[in-house]
């Protein structure tokens, strides 16, 4: 059977060749092994594309610049990508006609901090066995997991394999598997806590912060000209934590300017290199929207108006949230 | 840039009203203390003229570029200190006020508590201040057209007055004939007037007057823009007869074989054709079909009508048109219905056709109505003996089956019913339940004596608990409160004074206009008392009964009332704008158009405009959000929604609300 | 027990929950009353007498066991007064404060009649007793 | 009580957002009316309950507020038609995110008082006056750095 990156290399190369594109948007070999990066490719230079199981980068984000160039390029989203690139669409960030999107496979990303965790120590590089088997080159001889093992938080609750948005896709037949997960387990249980738990909670987490704004800049929805907090007229500039409560404002802040439009990509935790589950934040909100509005996905289509930027006159009152779960 | 600011606070006594429970010289004294302010001082009214003038001679002597005064409610007197600012020079829009009286002395006991929060008030205010722009209010033009919605007495007073003032009016009327209720009475106290006579000449008047438009059998399809230049569409809905042509002579309505549509204009009480004209007098004078009940509409057969006029008017192909057109101002005029007395079981309304509301007998004692004037039972056509009226059926009622206001009409036309029963038939009884008579109006209670002494109306201070059938009378249980008594009356009729409501169109249109309604579908003035024929929503205005219950001579003042406050607005030819309006920072704005979702009034729109950038290609084209300061009416929905912050709003800032709540934080 | 007649009244108000002062005094509820003509005070007035505190002459009145509380004033009582509430809460003083019974148990022989239901009988039962 | 004793005495500061033309009328009526409310309410006029961005609430609490609440025209009675509605998701999902960060939920409260309910407003600062009163200080959300600046 055909490797998918295989079938992505060769369309890829169909569409420079016939001009359809003339550059390409996927990952290169970054720092790390485990670390590939978002790079543009032009013709010629696709031997350096890669996609495995280390992909999990989000590359549509991206798109907001380069549909700002001329020509068209190919850009390879992931299922999970497809939302934020519809969303990104919706708010006229990317131009959707500058864009051939090439919809391609995913089996779920790995963490490396869980391979480590399996006690996997000094490791070189890791191959991809058939069969979701990962083979782990380590100073100490060769190791195997199970990618299902060692799968990102995003992917172990992956909300759809499919792509929501497409113009042709790269798949090698094989069944794609569900998500294993439910995604607002960790908030339903958050919720059932004390608010003093919650609080402490919290506060271990958010206090970790060391505001590196990676969240801020990978995050798709998180893609303003300029930030609130860059902005000195903003009055809510800050760049550093002064205080206990600057990381809880911004934290806070940023999940709701996000709010009904974040697709729950997870980019933000991934990335963060404290380890905070900023997910959490983010599942919150799309898990009260769900409950208090109905079901909403952000970005699963270009046209939808966003909850908050939406009513009903029968809208639940904000007196709602003293009635939930949890003690007080 | 603050620190440029030279600053004067005036604190006011208010009488003792302030200077009571707060300490104003302390104020004055703390605020002395704060940076950029260069004066401060108290005085005993503030917006007296002695006052205004402190405030004006202040600005000049110390160049004072920003004022803050502490006093009363910015929404009493803000304008009062705006205007004497900008007379001396100052930009009205660098004026704070401070709350300190409805906010701080008429609700703190404690002089030191009050001292210390009129300090944080005034604190606050200079906070804000210290970030005011000057602004500059834009003009706009005024449509020199007026649109009536209703086409009762009140819509029709309303648009004979802008007729007569010069401009054109056009009443939009959802019947197929303007007159409404009036047109319904037979006489109208307290002078006993046949309605018709006086209000039929009106409704020709408003045929005839060439500055007047009647769009009858029309509805609002919608309504967008602002005070001045208001878009509306109306839907003029298929009358199926040619109003052109037709001549009124009514052969289509002789012939008409559908003859069982419930009449109306009658309330029921009896049938009428599926080709119609509602009643004689009718304007227009041209009929409708009800597709409904017409046969040709439901079976393709008949025709009759088409066959029978000679003037070939009626058209069963005609399709509703929508008309688009400016006005400059709107009148709402939507008049009111009787309440439905489905919850009043007790009354047994539904059961008997003896029991009729005001207005059923109105119609039975109308000389034009179903039958002819003659006092009879609706059930068996018998002349009654004894009738028993019921006042605030439905009225002063908070036990959720009716209404909890006064329908302030029915005492009146109560006694007008039973006087007039009493002269025309001096044989018949009649017994007057009430809780209370309301009679205050000129010639108003006098009216209701003549009803209780030259009359000789029984008043029964009482309610009626029970309405039971025995037979063919009606029995009537009820308390007479007086002689502590539960009596029984066996009566012919019984006539319930049901409370009225506001039309439930009403709503739609409020929506429509962006007026607001209170909890009982009546229009809030933009002042109760001050402004009472205005909606807060600038440019449009309330006459007659969709502003609260009124009778006719109320009514046709309210109207005349509206009108000026009309032709005062159309006699601009431009208008100030409220310059507090929304605006987008173009380097911050990402295009996204979440602002223009959030904006009730359409206000935003958006632009591809071209950026220096930094790089080769030194330019780039992005998408921005601009802001129609015509329509913007500046209630911020888009700043909270815009996510980069670069919507913001004059004279709400988001950096003058954070300064605010600094300043009260401090 | 409360003291005063004025006390008593502010209990009354209290355990019926009525609010004496949203009475309009309309008198729908003696309009209604089935069982106005076996009465010596009438519903209207029983709100009335709350409402001024005059409580010890309601308690030894008629009409506070000629009440049926069939609830036809509440029913129908237009400003939500309740009156039939003000009725069962002053029997209950009458009760507490006498601490005997009103009703019997071995009084209902002789009141039993053939066409009264059981549940007239029980619910009287429940109501004049403690 | 002597005056040292007064000074001790916990007085919370309690910052309410009013729109213009519902909440704020509303308040000049409990004043009008003379309906008495603690002095630790201090009011912020704000056009419409649309326009309270969640960046003020959550300043308010980082400079020491130990309560915050919205207050605007009933949802149908909005003058801007629906800028009450949008507030009343927005403050919905802030204060949800609130309490689950841990923060007392009684401290942040929307309430809908229309320019006639002059009874209303003041009975409802009470109550939130009463509440916050008895929830003690914030501490969970305050900036200390923005207390040490004050002394």
């Amino acid at each position: 059977m055909q490797r998918v990156i295989e079938i992505i290399k060769e369309k890829a190369g169909k569409l420079l060749a016939d001009g359809t594109v003339d550059r390409v948007i996927g990952w290169k070999d970054g720092e790390f092994f485990y670390d590939p990066t978002p790079a543009v490719f032009s013709a010629g230079e696709l031997e350096n594309l890669r996609y495995d199981s280390f992909c999990g980068a989000n590359v549509s984000k991206y798109l907001i610049a380069e549909t700002k160039k001329e020509g068209k390029i190919l850009a390879l989203l992931k299922p999970c990508d497809t939302y934020s690139f519809n969303e990104l669409v919706k708010e006229h960030r990317v131009d959707r006609d500058k864009v051939y999107v090439l919809g391609i496979e995913c089996r779920g990303k790995a963490d490396i901090n869980k391979i480590r965790d399996l006690g996997i120590k000094g490791i070189e590089s890791i191959e991809e066995l058939p069969g979701d088997e990962l083979l782990v080159h380590t100073i100490y001889g060769d190791k195997t997991c199970k990618l299902n093992d060692v799968l990102l938080e995003k992917c172990l609750c992956c909300k759809s394999k499919t792509h929501v948005a497409s113009d042709d896709l790269a798949l090698t037949g094989e069944p794609m598997p569900e998500a294993p997960k439910d995604r607002f387990a960790m908030v339903a249980k958050l919720e059932m806590m004390t608010p003093d738990e919650r609080f402490e909670f919290w506060r271990g987490e958010l206090s970790r912060c060391i505001r590196c704004n990676a969240c801020r800049n990978v995050c798709p929805a998180c893609s303003c000209l300029k930030c609130v907090f860059d902005n000195d007229a903003s009055g809510v500039a800050s760049k550093a934590n002064a205080d206990t409560f600057e990381e809880n404002m911004f934290h806070i802040i940023r999940a709701f300017h996000v709010a009904g439009r974040c697709t729950d990509c997870g980019e933000c935790s991934r990335v963060c290199p404290q380890h905070i589950p900023l997910h959490l934040l983010n599942r919150k909100f799309i898990k009260d929207i769900n409950e208090f509005y109905g079901e909403y996905q952000a970005g699963a289509d270009t046209t939808s108006r966003g909850p908050l930027t939406d009513y009903t006159p029968d809208d639940v009152e904000p007196s709602i949230v003293m009635k939930r779960g949890g003690d007080q | 840039m603050s620190s440029l600011h030279k600053i004067g606070v005036f604190v006011c006594w208010c009488g003792s009203n302030i200077a009571a429970t707060v300490d104003v010289a302390a104020v004055a004294e703390a605020m002395r203390a704060e940076p950029n302010v260069v004066y401060a001082t108290d005085y005993q009214y503030m917006c007296s003229e002695g006052g205004q003038s402190r405030i004006r001679e202040a600005i000049k002597e110390y160049g004072l570029t920003g004022v803050v005064i502490c006093s009363c409610s910015p929404r009493m007197h803000e304008a009062t200190f705006r205007k004497a600012a900008q007379s001396a020079g100052l930009n009205p829009y660098m004026v704070e006020i401070a709350n300190i009286r409805e906010h701080c002395s008429w609700i703190h006991k404690d002089r030191m508590d009050a001292t210390a929060k009129a300090i944080v008030l005034a604190r606050t205010a200079l906070a804000k201040l210290n970030l005011n722009q000057p602004l500059t209010a834009g003009e706009s033009n005024v449509v020199k057209r007026a649109l009536v919605i209703g086409g009762g007495i009140a819509g029709i007073q309303s648009a004979l007055d802008i007729a007569e003032a010069g401009y054109e009016v056009d009443i939009v009327e959802k019947t197929p004939t303007i007159g409404g209720r009036m047109a319904q009475l037979d006489k109208t106290f307290p002078t006993l007037d046949c309605a018709a006579c006086i209000l039929t000449p009106k409704m020709v008047d408003a045929a005839q007057n060439e500055k007047i438009t009647l769009y009858t059998y029309s509805e609002m399809e919608s309504v967008s823009g602002f005070v001045g230049n208001f878009t509306a569409k109306i839907r003029k809905k298929a009358r199926h007869v040619n109003e052109d042509l037709c001549t009124g002579c009514g052969l289509c309505q002789e012939k008409c074989p559908s003859r069982k549509a419930k009449n109306e204009f009658n309330m029921g009480l009896n049938t009428r054709t599926a080709i119609y004209i509602p009643f004689a007098q009718a304007i227009p004078n041209v009929p409708v079909i009800d597709t409904e009940q017409c046969i040709h509409f439901k079976t393709g057969k008949c025709g009759l009508c088409q066959m029978n006029c000679s003037a070939k008017a009626i058209d069963f192909e005609q399709q509703d048109e929508i008309i688009e057109r400016q006005y400059g101002a709107i009148v709402v005029a939507t008049g009111f219905r009787p309440i439905s007395l489905e919850r009043f079981d007790e009354f047994g309304y539904s059961q008997n056709p003896d029991v009729v509301t005001s207005l059923e007998f109105e119609r039975i004692m109308n000389a034009a109505g179903p039958t002819k004037g003659q006092l009879v039972r609706p059930s068996d056509g018998k002349h009654p003996h004894c009738i028993v009226f019921v006042q605030c059926v439905g009225s002063r009622d908070t036990s959720g089956c009716g209404k909890p206001y006064c329908s302030k009409i029915c005492c009146m036309y109560t006694a007008k019913h039973a006087m007039l029963v009493r002269e025309k038939y001096p044989d018949v009884e009649v017994h007057v339940f009430y809780i209370d008579v309301r009679t205050p109006g000129k010639n108003f209670d006098e009216f209701y004596r003549r009803a209780v002494e030259q009359y000789d109306v029984d008043y029964i201070k009482g309610m009626v608990g029970k309405v039971s059938s025995h037979g063919d009378k009606l029995q009537v249980q009820g308390s007479d409160l007086i002689a502590d008594k539960q009596i029984i009356i066996d009566a012919d009729m019984v006539v319930l004074a049901a409370a009225i409501e506001p039309d439930p169109e009403v709503r739609k249109i409020a929506t429509m206009l962006t007026a607001s309604i209170d909890t009982n579908n009546f229009l809030t003035e933009a002042h109760p008392k001050l402004r009472p024929v205005e909606s807060p929503t600038a440019g449009v205005f309330l006459s007659g009964v969709c502003q609260g219950p009124k009778d006719i001579p109320e009514t046709v003042a309210q109207a005349s009332a509206a009108a000026a406050k009309v032709i005062g607005l159309l006699a601009k030819d431009k208008l100030k704008r409220n310059p507090c309006v929304a605006h987008s920072d173009e380097m911050l704005c990402n295009g996204c158009s979440a602002c223009e979702k959030v904006c009730p009034y359409g206000a935003i729109s958006y632009m591809d405009k071209e950026f220096r950038v930094p790089g080769p290609k030194r330019t780039e084209i992005r998408r921005i959000a601009v802001v129609n300061e015509a329509v913007c009416q500046g209630c911020g929905a888009c700043t909270v929604t815009c996510p980069s912050g670069a919507m913001d709003l004059k004279g709400f800032s988001t950096k003058q609300i954070m300064a605010e709540v600094d300043a009260i934080c401090r | 027990m409360p003291a005063t007649e004025k006390e008593l009244a502010e209990t009354i108000r209290r355990i019926s929950g009525v609010d004496t002062r949203k009475c309009m005094k309309c008198g729908k509820c003696s309009g209604t009353c089935p069982a106005f003509g076996e009465m010596d005070i009438h519903p209207h007035k029983f709100v009335s007498m709350v409402e001024k505190g005059e409580i010890d002459e309601l308690m030894q009145s008629k009409s506070l066991w000629t009440c049926l509380s069939c609830f036809a004033c509440v029913e129908r009582c237009p400003r939500n007064v309740e009156p039939a509430r003000l009725i069962e809460a002053v029997r209950l003083a009458v009760i507490r404060r006498q601490g005997e019974n009103y009703l019997k148990a071995d009084q209902i022989p002789e009141l039993l009649d053939e066409k009264l239901p059981q549940q007239a009988i029980t619910s009287a039962f429940r109501k004049y007793s403690k | 009580m002597s005056i040292e004793e007064t000074k001790k005495e916990y007085k919370p500061l309690i910052v309410a957002f009013c729109c213009n033309w519902c909440s704020y009328a509303g308040a000049d009526l409990a004043g009008t009316s003379r309906l008495s409310y603690p002095a630790d309410v201090k009011i912020i006029r704000v056009p419409c309950s649309c326009r309270v961005n969640p960046l003020f609430i959550l300043r308010a609490f980082q400079r020491g507020a130990d309560g915050v609440i919205i207050a605007g025209c009933h949802p149908g009675d909005c003058h801007y038609t629906s800028g009450n509605y949008y507030a009343r998701r927005r403050m919905t999902l802030l204060f949800s995110m609130l309490d689950y960060l841990g923060i007392e939920r009684a401290r942040t409260r929307v309430e809908w008082i229309s320019a006639a309910e002059g009874v209303k407003f003041s009975t409802t600062m009470n109550e939130f006056a009463k509440t916050i009163h008895e929830l003690g200080e914030n501490k969970k959300l305050e900036d200390l750095r923005c207390k040490e600046l004050l002394k």
